[in-house]
């Protein structure tokens, strides 16, 4: 991406541009995944296999964190009893979303017409073949159908997140339901709102302000900030497990956790690099970005923990790492790799008090710190993008926008978001109420969900 | 017949067989435990969740020798699997009123 | 692939073209792995490193569904006294089919020369260097040294799911001297007539007939039919596991079976995107197919579980991940995403009955199920691609050959594959119970095979 | 690359080509990773998207690895009670490494100033941006930041293999200081000195001979015999472990390390076919290479075992596969594919022999073989090398070198490396024990690492 | 002496230990067991094949204590271990007839 | 009552189970556990570092009932974990003072 350009007007016309007006995205530095789907009914362009090598890659990589990443990371934190049943609701609700993204979450997110909020059109993909492309920010062009894919996996792990705070105890058939109207209110909408031309945060200038457009690289805002959020709605409402704060909890195997720390470090470059959407230095910058702020942020939650009188510990590591992750996400081509340390370290240390501290005073049970460190760590990484972005830091920011300003911005975006989520989850949570009962049984949970809920054990040995 | 149950520490459950064996001891069984007593477990710290886990593993032998060798068999126990330290465990000392092996019949102290 | 040729033509003269007439290869929808060899010997095209990059990845991608993915996936199912037996097994018969491969496998299937069963020539690799090239689809290249790496991930996985049904008391030299029996007389020729320039099922017109040719773009015959039925012939001729429908048999870890499970999942579209062998749209479309017709499966197992009046489980989940994979093989760049959808449900559900009702019934002992999920899955999916490939359906055919026809295609091939695989399974297993006894002493199955076999535990907590 | 150039002459001028000689590189078979840097600052040529997705993909490759890749195969070979601590110092370490790396690694090994020793330069990346370039051995360039990370993955890797011998008894925090010395006076020599112009063993010559420039495609040396060297010596001054060859030290879970095994093999493409620079024939020849030498070192350890009259083992199997890895890493892009399989065979059976019989004749207390299996292996490697490349023997070489002459080269870089590694790892050990006391209290042994350094358990069933 | 021999719901553990700490009992040892008995296990299936287990996960508490404590464990216990559901378990006494303190070599009462 | 404690080869534990129900024991409980006697364990090679386990994985038995079937059980057990071969196992009994059911209270042979 070059420099120099006046960011907001790229970004007025980018709304509106068909492939015709493509060259000028090139000069676009912010909100990576946007928009590029409009154009894709140009004039047959042909994707370089480069790219749509690097996209499909990407796209593989964001399943890799969802089915052996999360279910691990996740699986391992929770108890004996309920391993199968997180695993299986991080892969169901998997499923689930991918179906749905191709029936219409498409559509609303990044159909072909649609306001501020939402889109319509290409419902069951109508119209796309084998020959379609999307827009990237260059004059370039990848294959719809790995457009199309890259996006649903995103969608895919989103929701699968914000189940990070409900295992143990929430209803299979009711983290179905509850999957089905959450994509459907809140994350679509989101995803429109932030990702695709015409969306209210993609625009900027919101709320009659003259506000910059915000920058989220590969989704801060829309994927963590979201699913943090409406993680900690959902478990508020669901309520506490019982024994909690009384009985150990104990992870029951932090070796698989570690497992799917890893698995989430690897394939997050394909969220993070693949939001470039090409194989080129913004991918290259974004990728470095991601390797050194979640290697500062690994090390600093072990820091933390001595500074505050423990020992360091694996998973202090392990949710470091997440921490950095989340964090460098809205940064990843934002940021020079040595403002990625430091957004690295700082969110790390600001998690470590949110998920050590601030959830033992308020008392609410995030089981598995979806909000702690995906919410907090969003947030952190949302706002600090806003800073490290000035080229004067080392970002690859033009210096057109002030830092006040982009900062300014950035606070309205997560403000939105939180506002959206929190909103949405609670109708997403009642519905699955009413429809459920939301909540398995006393005896089930005590005795696990997965003799309760799948009639299985993890472990005969 | 005594049945001897000793809870030891388990990294000396080696030191203690070699030395029961010395005294011609042929057959004893062990059990995996957790033992709750003076000696504290470590704390655990899991995401400032603090578990002060007061069990400590340690490992159970059962082992059923005649009348005659009991006090031996003890005294051996108590040498070999002490440390000095706190929760070196237990030594308990049971009747028993028969014993036969599965796979002769044999019963009695021809059974051991 | 542009529409509107007639398909068969477009085959016959492929068969014997060079480079020259690679052209035509534009128009070729079906068969996805073919007769890419013959083209290798023309003046020096240079692969363009994006469809090089793409199928080193695709490469790497179905080595991972092996090592980890698979021996995962059916060591998870095994007891724990046999996890190592099980892994070992399936790693070792990997590397034996690599080295195979190179020496005369490759050869045998893709040799310069040959006739509709088998071909010669290029053994050791004679005359392969790191300038030769393999044709695609389109007037492209990749480096034959990649072509040769991708094919033999093929036939070392195949290999492996054989195992599948044997597991638990075949002995280990057993298993390699079938392996070598086995690759050489069903293997190879199999690969050779579906995929080879000249083969018999590449062809069309099969028996005289006048039928079109098959359809399977990434190896529903070659590997999963293949594979399902010598399971199930191999099962038979070694017998039931001690204690088989008496002793509970249950899963050692259902945990890593869901890790392998999601290994499999991403590593499969290294099988079948990668079958474009370009990363191209048609990878595109192969890429969402395998995305959502697994998403379907995984869901309509469970619900079909339900409908039969038990839990949904996280087995079940994971069973229908791979029955929709392996239905979806054949169709994953012939079918359009609503096609895939409903194919992954049907094979699930009817999958679902071959491994609950009809094992049960017929009493075999098929330890894994790879003949339950590979070889019905890989039956449903080879003809219902006959089906899904209609464009009145949203599948990407042209419409030239009616569903019937090719349906009846498909179904030829299917048996062709069939008693192939099951008259070179008996042999091979004949020879190697001749050799090494075949299966392990009743005391090495009691005791399990890890220590009478390996002298190792896989545990020592 | 073409043959018949006069390899020593073209190295020369290498040494010191801008962007305008790059053409030359071309003909380079040897040395895959060198001076890509120098050449950045040409005027701004553009990263073919294909090499750029090649190099990224590798470069995550590399990290899978590492994190669950190393960390498993450890952690899987030590006792229950150290398992947290092995993974988490794999892990720590490789972070740490990443973020000396861009600090003033980068810098010290491929700095734009220097001498045969080290360089100097860019340190903190000073004027790397995303439009940045790196030469690759064509006239290709790919983005700096990329070949950043790219070199950053294997100044990881080899600092986390050096902690294979000290597990289970080496303090956390002296794993961190040795870590930083290391790098500084071993890693980054040795790297610049290999792979750099004006590299000492680079440049050929060495001491005043006339020999020839070594061979090392992908880091035999700089990575795995000097890795296995300094494991060694650390070894030495860290001493046994508390009851070795009295107690019972066996493996907590060959599943684990099993695993790992499996992601090593697939992530080793990343390493070797990486090594490449490019998605070109060099990578295609590299990957089939690494596929079959390892498949032979894997068979032919069990096969040793055998042989020497024990049962084929789970452990074997994957003890020769790494054996494998290792040995084709210098070899990957310099044998053809049946000096590939010899290789590997001839190293996993030396490594057999090392680890089972001499390891316990000498009586140190390597812990997880990092001596016997990368040292050892990395040396049959670095010196067979010097053999297949000969086109006598099937190799890519021009032979224009004799084959005495060229494992006379390779046997000097391999006794330069063993004793700089030998050297600094003595230097640094010490250092880490002045200021950690470098081992843990008895007690701590004892109870396990993970309670006495991380307070926590690997597993709560 | 008495060795008193629980077999209890292994979620009651806690509450157990609990209420038998304020009997002023300084240790005991416990062992995950499976019990057979009147109470049913779940029933698992694993693609069709259906595995209905008998074998209930139970906790088993081992404990000596002085002859007069007894009668106090053995209530305190069946108390605190109750839930009034089939499957709480049961409680055995025997009798003991040494103990040592491995530490210490303390014997009888004073070793407990 | 009487105590019975049996260390049985784990695969005969089905078998076993089977036998007791058919003379009307109802419950029972079951430990795995390591048994060191005649019968050696397999060696097991890592690496060159071979282990020699001298511990044979067993399953112990736990079983109370009234002194008159006590014979009939020990017989019975006898003949059904048997199976001729060296590592059979052992059978004990001891005597049991008191039994309770803690769901109801119940004491005596009426707890069993
Ligand atoms: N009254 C008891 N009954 C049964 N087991 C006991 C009893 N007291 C202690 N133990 C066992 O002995 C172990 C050691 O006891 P502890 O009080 O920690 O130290 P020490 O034996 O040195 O006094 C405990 O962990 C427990 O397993
Ligand atoms: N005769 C017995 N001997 C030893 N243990 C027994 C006996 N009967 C029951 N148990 C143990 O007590 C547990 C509970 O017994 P059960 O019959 O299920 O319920 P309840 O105790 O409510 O009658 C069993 O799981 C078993 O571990
Ligand atoms: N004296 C003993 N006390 C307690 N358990 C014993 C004793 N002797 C043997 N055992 C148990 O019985 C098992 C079988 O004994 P072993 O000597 O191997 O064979 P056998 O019973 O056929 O003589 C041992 O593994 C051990 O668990």
């Amino acid at each position: 991406m070059t420099k120099g350009e006046n960011m907001t007007f790229a970004k007025k016309i980018a709304a509106s541009a068909g492939a015709a007006g493509l060259a000028l995205f090139a000069a676009l530095p912010a909100w990576a995944q946007e928009a590029a789907a409009p154009a894709a009914e140009a004039a047959a362009p042909v994707a370089n296999p480069g790219n749509n090598a690097w996209m499909m890659t990407s796209s593989l990589l964001v399943l890799l964190m969802i089915l052996p990443g999360l279910a691990l990371f996740y699986g391992g934190l929770t108890r004996t009893k309920n391993m199968l049943s997180t695993m299986t609701q991080v892969g169901a609700a998997a499923c689930l979303a991918m179906l749905i993204w191709v029936m219409y979450g498409y559509g609303l997110a990044f159909g072909p017409e649609g306001n501020a909020f939402i889109s319509w059109g290409k419902f069951f993909l109508a119209g796309v073949t084998q020959d379609s492309t999307a827009a990237t920010f260059t004059d370039e062009v990848i294959s719809e159908y790995v457009f199309i894919c890259f996006q649903m996996t995103f969608a895919a792990i989103t929701l699968a997140l914000v189940l990070g705070s409900v295992v143990e105890r929430m209803k299979f058939s009711a983290v179905m339901i509850f999957g089905i109207v959450w994509l459907t209110i809140v994350y679509f909408p989101i995803a429109h709102m932030v990702w695709a031309g015409g969306g209210f945060l993609f625009e900027g200038g919101m709320f009659g302000t003259s506000l910059p457009a915000a920058l989220d690289f590969a989704g801060g805002t829309v994927v963590h900030i979201n699913a943090g959020v409406s993680a900690l709605v959902a478990a508020l409402i669901l309520g506490k497990r019982m024994g909690y704060q009384k009985e150990i909890m104990a992870p029951h195997s932090l070796t698989l956790t570690m497992v799917g720390t890893g698995m989430l470090w690897v394939g997050w470059f394909g969220f993070n690099a693949g939001s470039a959407l090409e194989a080129n230095g913004s991918a290259g910058l974004a990728m470095i970005n991601t390797f050194v702020a979640t290697a500062s942020a690994g090390l600093f939650w072990m820091l933390a923990e001595r500074l505050n009188g423990h020992k360091g510990s694996a998973l202090g590591f392990c949710s470091g790492i997440i921490a950095g992750l989340v964090a460098v996400t809205p940064a990843a081509g934002n940021s020079g790799p040595f403002g990625a340390i430091v957004l690295g370290a700082v969110a790390s240390v600001i998690c470590f008090y949110a998920v050590t501290v601030l959830k033992t005073r308020l008392g609410y049970d995030d089981a598995l710190d979806a909000f702690g460190i995906h919410g907090i760590g969003g947030m952190v990484g949302a706002i600090g993008t806003g800073i490290v972005y000035a080229p004067g830091l080392g970002g690859p920011g033009d210096g057109s926008v002030g830092i006040g300003a982009q900062v300014a911005t950035q606070i309205v975006a997560v403000l939105v978001a939180i506002v959206w989520a929190a909103v949405g989850t609670m109708i997403a949570t009642y519905i699955a109420k009413a429809v459920t009962g939301l909540r398995v049984s006393e005896e089930v949970e005590r005795e696990g969900l997965d003799l309760g809920e799948h009639g299985e054990r993890a472990y005969n040995y | 017949m005594k049945l001897i149950l000793a809870i030891i520490k388990p990294f000396k459950l080696d030191e203690v067989r070699e030395a029961l064996t010395g005294l011609g001891i042929a057959g004893m069984t062990v059990t995996e435990v957790k033992g709750f007593g003076r000696q504290k477990g470590q704390t655990e710290i899991y995401r400032g969740a603090e578990y002060a886990t007061n069990m400590v593993p340690k490992v159970k032998i059962e082992l059923v020798c005649d009348d005659a060798l009991a006090p031996r068999v003890v005294e051996t126990l108590q040498q070999s699997a002490g440390t000095g330290s706190i929760g070196d465990g237990k030594i308990f000392v049971l009747d028993v009123g028969q014993a036969v092996r599965i796979r002769t019949g044999e019963t009695g102290e021809a059974a051991l």
